[in-house]
């Protein structure tokens, strides 16, 4: 596949990302008569318990070059697969306070079920196949790097040094 | 040799952004093992490699001023 | 079940369901620290083909005090069976043209699956036990009564006679 | 017998909204076969019955007053 390096679609967004954004991406698609159904997923930092601390911000950083590249791939094979007409995806950059959306996924077809699988195969496709890397702070301003299934029983904070 | 290197997420913490390799590491495999040997608290942290953006599923040959990045368990989403 | 009949959550939404109204929602969850995952399904007026006429809108009517007493055990049994932290649903009434958003589904949970799941099993018994019609009218103004899986190829199109 | 009748999507376009049943009509499935015979239109229409806004799932007595709706396949989302 020949691609020029900076065509691939951006998906990073500064911060935590806006509902009114979201419409935005929504209200774009009110003029394509051949959507039935959009389907959604919006990730939100949760204040997950560590030891007696909680989690009170994940601050995201990604090696974003290649992360472009691996979800440009994933988007064109699940739009293909699902028969979708939109598939977007943005994921933010830098810190996420607790009850912040961090992940948006919207896929749009004609049909129900193509829409609500692709969105959820892409959520599972961004969290297993995108280098990003999620440094989860606690109220307390220690730290851990964030696992993707983080027991919250097992502690491991460290200091935090910078 | 030298490589730029790219760590991510706690290696960052661990790692520096240009190494000059001995002679002897020729591959990724060869650079695990010297990172691991030089920064031995890289010995609790899982990663893997990319090669001038390209993910190192198998052994892969490093070349002079390649780009080479080291990356720990993704946790995006 | 004893329950003052005006205590049921309305979900009727007059015309199109405004995608600011939708940014409002999701805003309103932006306190909740426990939530981890919101998923979202809209439902669209699609333009499909009936004949050689294609729908223009639909109009919806409703048994609407009906609806809110079943949606109002649908909401409790779901919000129980997947341990959710929201489950909001949203019906448009009247008329809904092509490209507008006439169903609107958000389910809210600390985990992913659950929001999922139940976003999904919330459409399908939105769709198949609400006491809710559409109309759809077609760019000729011909109608037909929608059905839930409408063959596009059986046109059964009638003259408007209101 | 007097009943209040709420008839809804099509069959809206068929029946009226008040109606008098003959004295033999004392349930549900009386009232589906009376609809019908009075109402040919309606053979085309499946419809479901509440009475008093509960689903009649099985043939459920009909009383003076009562409110009951006609409801056809159900096309909301």
């Amino acid at each position: 596949m020949i691609q020029a390096e900076n065509n691939y679609k951006n998906i990073f967004y500064e911060g935590p990302i806006d509902p009114g954004f979201i419409a935005l991406i929504i209200r774009k698609h009110q003029k394509q008569r051949e959507i039935g159904a959009h389907s959604l997923f919006l990730g939100q930092v949760r204040a997950d318990k560590i030891a007696d601390q909680v989690v009170a911000a994940i601050e995201f950083s990604s090696y974003e070059h290649l992360a472009l590249k691996i979800m440009s791939q994933i988007r064109e094979e699940i739009i293909q697969k699902f028969g979708l007409s939109c598939l977007h995806v943005y994921h933010s950059t830098g810190r996420v306070a607790a009850a912040e959306i961090c992940l948006f996924v919207f896929a749009a077809s004609a049909h129900r079920n193509a829409a609500v699988n692709a969105c959820s195969e892409t959520v599972e496709e961004v969290k297993n196949k995108l280098p990003i890397w999620g440094k989860e702070w606690t109220d307390c301003n220690y730290f851990r790097w964030k696992k993707q299934n983080n027991p919250t029983s097992e502690s491991g904070l460290l200091m935090a040094t910078e | 040799m030298q490589i730029k290197l790219l760590p991510f997420g706690q290696t960052k913490e661990i790692l520096p952004s240009a190494i000059n390799l001995p002679e002897q590491v020729k591959d990724t495999n060869g650079l695990s093992q010297y990172l691991v040997d030089t920064y031995p608290q890289l010995t609790r942290v899982h990663f893997a490699i990319a090669v001038n953006e390209e993910l190192a599923s198998s052994n892969t040959t490093i070349f002079e001023n390649a780009v080479v990045a080291i990356l720990p368990p993704y946790s995006g989403g």
